[in-house]
């Protein structure tokens, strides 16, 4: 009973939404079909793209996007974090560059990357790239000057050298903060990838919006939007579950999953 | 991707580069490029016909084509004229090989707004693409024809083609200077309603033309002759069998609406494979705006610094 | 083979904040094989500081430190070290923590393997090899730090209030273990404690720091044959003896 | 000397991409002025629009803008996020409507936006919120959550009701959390701003940007995105300097300054 | 003014994962004013459990608690709880946390700072009134949530192993100043502690609880005068006398 009602509270909150929101489009027609079509209208609209194959050529083309920049991110990401975070005066010259350029927009870097880079997919990347970079990066940076100094110490007295230490002691003490970090970057890249595709890319969930917007379909607009959230909700939830695997060493992130 | 036997024999190699990159916008000003691009009735498009191997990806903006095509990453373009004036003062080696068409663009209200004419918009928001468009060319001169103020006694706002007739429809703004087919499509949807055509406005005013930079009509002019050789058949084709071109245009893979609103709308748009004087007249008043009036470039530029016609005066 | 550990007139001054603070002063010692030295002293009194200095992780200011004819310069396996604090490494298993000195001198994977089985049996954690830090009580887990240390079969342990964060109960019955396994491996084994219930429980030497700048104050020896009952009155007499001189230790600090 | 030769190390890195570009660009033109305008070109740029005030106006409008929108998602956040922290039902109910909006990026709203608030300040003001709402939110429910349970048993047995210990203990203790959450949500509320602004706004930076990329002005743009970097980067710094004021009881907080 | 506490017959089961345990057995017990009773048993035998039901922060599953003729259903700042863990507002200054429980009675600001300042004197801490807890040490914390809970003047103080977390002479001082409060105020007191010196140290009277589920085995009563000296023969003898009950019991456990 308890856990009956428990359900129905969790679904309560959706399908309260997606009444009114029926209520007020195909029942009431408050407002007109341009500006918000009827919940109906677009699980139509999902399902017809869903069946003809275009929504999953959309949606594969961005997570490949993604996939593509996240990785770019990544491999550059992780190794120039761990040479600032272990190395004060690497740190001190890229510190004051990394503080200029991280507060500008993923988005704004757009027209450049299409200058850059071209239309297609190296200008999309590059925009996944930027948006994920940040957060891997600084928290690479954050995991590996934050391992606990008593942990290398202890490495020290069985005699193990510099590289050892990095190694088998900052690297894996450092590597679930650096999930985080990626976990993160995951999330903006597939901002960005959404972004990129507004502009000059053909297939994509961004694509669809904008084409979707520019040809007044708004059924298609939110099927997109719905698209990306709950592929973006998928991702986070794969990123969390692998984490849980990965780190089940670590007692923090373990509990969260109960 | 041999040149097809159709082109004329020569001894010398042709000039031919193997994938063409093409910039378009989301128009029927774009016609030509869609029905040139089109298998028409299975068989090869015109594209094809002539040899060519394309790569197209379309953009919101024309300065957008314009800067990729500066930056080499799109080999032909199809963009309004104003744009190509800008670039070309940042970016001497763009030339415009030919023309589009003239007019098709529109002013749109609310039906049943009352609103009825020009002056009727004074103290209200006109929607345009954004400043140095040629639809915001169109209400500067809408201004001084009818001694209003650009900026306070009508409110010009950029808004992205995809928000044009919510944004009329929605109230956020009272009128929108934009590009066909939307200006149909409002008044279709019952929407709409024209109050103003460009061709009422600045009668025969050239629009989009097709793009390219002097490193490209140097090294491969073959492949940017095959491309107005597609183009002028194209062209032909919409003049010969409207009906059918409107067919095309309105796929799903073009504009992806009704073939009645292209039949309708490109009513409204005058497509010539090759500039008339009349286009360039207007070239020049566009150039002579931007620099005197907008202080957008930093000369008058004139139609032999811009427009390349050797090719197309070759085909 | 002798091994002996001699510590020769050390001290150690820190600069913090351009001020110079003196922790450890003139302190001369010697751990012959097999013998357990406890160290009592006040807080702050350069204990840990010492201990350090001897584990080669803190270089001395005055002075000089031996392992036979060796000086010691930096950290080597031949010295063991066990922390106050939990210092398992959490990605690994118990197997794999007591592997981590193994891996460093590249034994190879059998080899360590047996070893390690050898320690983990020793420390009585046979069940929980495969276990995590996490999973454990902080019993076993210093159980498991001092099985990885004993693996590397360094010449001396050296161990910083090895016990303090565990309850009464738990430390009695580690304090019993560890000196099993002394007395199995005869190591050398410097012991730094603030209870002086488990130094007179565990030390064949007691050594007494002054107040910082730490400096011995007094090295008592007991000879009270092990296993030693905590309630005897002979221990209670030790015991004595030296929560009165840590005593006076204390109230010069409160006088400050 | 280890002084001087730190500062060094710290304007090295600036100095040596800058360098790099005037000598790719100016000199030894590797790329055309549209594609990579010389630095010396956009500094005057700068420097010019700095003189004739328009560089403040546009500053000034996607400030004003930020800021409102971050206000909205604030007052809307925090209590929202305190009843889902406090009271195990609530959460229960928004929690899954909240999981599938989140991974809606922000940009993807601007369609909807647009319809239905209109251009001008309101769409931007929504986008803001928008990317603004979820950090906070979160945090706010995460803080709540994670109060020390210690604490408010103290609390209790001092004879509080729960109204004094949501206002003397809850609140407190979770305040450093909500205001991490408030920094990260002005963060992305700054990314989104310059979003709306690319659309259908007059002023603003992200106006600029646009504008500037219309008219093929690459050194306009990159004074916007250079703009919008520097001042994020005195926004993030003025909250972490008020954070290290405001929770100076805080250790955490108050190490990481030095 | 009989405002003694009686627990009579209490007992405590909890439910996890559907398994029931029983941490409380049958306890009867009276506190009467001005005494000061320690509690001492293994670990795990339901010593936080009965405090917590006695402080009114978890239900009884079967039995009555008394204060006066008042049953005991929900907490209030009659009766004082004192925390092993430091229970600080870590974003209250020493004042401030001191004033806590005043606010809550709603007293003038004028009066709840003289009231504070009076129990910040009593522990020491008038220089530290500005303080924030992160700037304190352990002891330091300790003081200020026992000036805390005495200032709403409770008529009991339940101290959970208040000292459990300090260091041995920090500990011993602490001892020593709460014993010093105790004598001013005469509160009724019921501490909690693992530590059998820190108990005889303290007591009038020392619950010896059997290892889960808790039930009170034995309960000794001693009479040496305070100030008592640690290493006197008496309170040794008392000593062993706790410890070995105490140790049958931890034997208990271990047999299991
Ligand atoms: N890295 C350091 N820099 C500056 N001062 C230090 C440093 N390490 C220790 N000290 C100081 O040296 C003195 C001795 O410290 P040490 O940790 O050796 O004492 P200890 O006897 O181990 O104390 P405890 O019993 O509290 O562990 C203390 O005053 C301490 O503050
Ligand atoms: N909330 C709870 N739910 C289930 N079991 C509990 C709960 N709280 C305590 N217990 C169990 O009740 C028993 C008694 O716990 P309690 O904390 O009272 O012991 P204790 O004597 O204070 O132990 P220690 O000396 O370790 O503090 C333990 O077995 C414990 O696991
Ligand atoms: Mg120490
Ligand atoms: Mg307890």
């Amino acid at each position: 009973m308890a856990r009956l009602s428990r359900y129905f509270l969790q679904v309560s909150g959706i399908l309260l939404i997606i009444l009114l929101w029926e209520l007020s489009t195909g029942v009431f027609h408050l407002f007109k079909w341009i500006v918000l079509p009827p919940p109906t209208d677009v699980f139509m609209t999902m399902l017809s793209m869903a069946l003809d194959g275009s929504l999953f050529v959309n949606a594969g083309w961005s997570l490949l996007r993604v996939l593509l920049g996240f990785l770019v991110a990544a491999v550059v990401a992780i190794p120039m974090g761990v040479a600032m975070g272990w190395l004060p005066s690497i740190s001190l010259v890229f510190d004051p560059v990394i503080e200029v350029i991280r507060p500008i927009p993923p988005i704004a870097w757009i027209g450049l990357a299409l200058l850059w880079f071209g239309i297609g997919l190296n200008s999309a990347i590059f925009l996944v790239f930027i948006g994920a970079f940040f957060p891997i990066l600084l928290n690479t940076i954050d995991g590996v000057r934050n391992v606990d100094k008593r942990l290398i110490e202890v490495a020290y007295t069985f005699g193990a050298g510099d590289w050892n230490v990095l190694r088998k002691v900052v690297l894996p003490a450092a590597s679930p903060i650096i999930y985080t970090g990626m976990r993160v970057g995951m999330g903006i890249g597939w901002m960005c990838v959404v972004a990129a595709e507004m502009i000059a890319v053909k297939f994509g969930l961004g694509n669809m919006i904008l084409e979707g917007s520019n040809l007044l379909q708004t059924d298609v607009v939110m099927v997109g939007m719905l698209t990306i959230g709950l592929m973006g909700l998928a991702i986070n939830y794969i990123f969390q579950i692998a984490g849980n695997y990965i780190f089940k060493w670590q007692q923090g992130i373990s509990r969260k999953v109960a | 991707t041999s040149p097809s036997p159709t082109v004329t024999p020569t001894s010398t190699p042709l000039k031919v580069k193997d994938t063409v990159n093409i910039g378009y916008l989301i128009t029927d000003h774009d016609s030509p490029f869609y029905i040139a691009a089109t298998k028409i009735d299975g068989a090869q498009s015109y594209l094809e016909k002539y040899g060519m191997n394309i790569n197209i990806t379309n953009f919101s903006s024309g300065p957008e084509i314009l800067t990729q095509i500066a930056g080499g990453k799109i080999d032909i373009g199809i963009a309004g004229v104003p744009p190509v004036i800008l670039a070309y003062d940042k970016d001497p080696t763009v030339r415009i090989v030919t023309s589009v068409h003239k007019n098709g663009s529109g002013l749109f209200v609310k039906k049943g707004s009352g609103l009825a004419k020009f002056t009727d918009l004074k103290g209200k928001k006109v929607g345009t693409p954004g400043p140095g468009s040629i639809q915001d060319i169109l209400v500067r001169e809408l201004c001084k024809s009818n001694n209003l103020v650009y900026g306070t006694d009508v409110d010009a706002v950029k808004l992205p083609q995809g928000q044009w007739i919510g944004a009329v429809d929605a109230g956020t703004v009272d009128a929108v200077m934009g590009w066909e087919p939307f200006v149909t499509m409002a008044e279709m949807q019952g929407i709409g309603e024209t109050i103003l055509r460009s061709e009422d406005i600045l009668p025969g005013h050239p629009c989009d033309s097709i793009v390219t930079t002097k490193g490209m009509i140097e090294q491969y002019p073959d492949s940017i002759k095959a491309f107005l050789r597609a183009h002028r058949d194209a062209v032909e084709l919409i003049k010969n069998d409207p009906q059918k071109a409107a067919q095309i245009v309105s796929s799903k893979e073009w504009m992806n609406n009704e073939p009645a609103v292209e039949r309708a709308s490109m009513e409204h748009i005058t497509f010539l494979y090759k500039p008339d004087e009349e286009y360039l007249a207007g070239f020049d008043r566009f150039s002579k705006v931007l620099k005197e009036e907008l202080s957008l470039t930093k000369k008058v530029y004139t139609r032999d610094e811009i427009f390349d016609l050797s090719l197309v005066n070759g085909i | 083979m002798s091994h002996d550990i001699r510590v020769e007139h050390v001290s150690k001054e820190y600069e913090s904040n351009g001020k110079k603070l003196k922790a450890v002063d003139d302190v001369s010692l010697e751990i012959k094989d097999a013998e357990f030295i406890c160290i009592v002293g006040p807080s702050g009194c350069g204990k840990s500081t010492l201990l350090r200095m001897i584990a080669g992780l803190e270089p001395v200011s005055g002075g000089s430190i031996w392992m036979g004819d060796k000086k010691i310069t930096s950290t080597s396996p031949e010295i063991g070290f066990v922390f106050q604090e939990y210092t398992l490494f959490p990605w690994r298993t118990v197997g794999k923590n007591v592997e981590f000195g193994l891996e460093l001198k590249k034994l190879p994977p059998e080899e360590r393997n047996k070893i390690a089985s050898r320690y983990i049996d020793m420390v009585g954690l046979e069940k929980f090899r495969d276990s995590y830090p996490h999973q454990l009580s902080g019993g076993m887990r210093q159980r498991t730090a001092i099985a990885r240390t004993l693996a590397v079969n360094p010449e001396i342990l050296l161990m910083d209030e090895p016990f303090g964060a565990l309850d009464a109960q738990t430390r009695n019955i580690l304090q019993e273990q560890l000196l099993d396994i002394w007395q199995k491996e005869r190591k050398k084994v410097l012991f730094v404690t603030h209870n002086v219930d488990e130094a007179v429980f565990l030390a064949d030497r007691v050594i007494v720091m002054t107040a910082r700048p730490g400096r011995i104050k007094e090295i008592i020896s007991i000879d009270i044959p092990r296993p030693r009952v905590r309630t005897e009155t002979e221990v209670n007499k030790v015991r004595n003896v030296i929560l009165k001189s840590l005593f006076e230790e204390v109230q010069k600090l409160s006088d400050h």
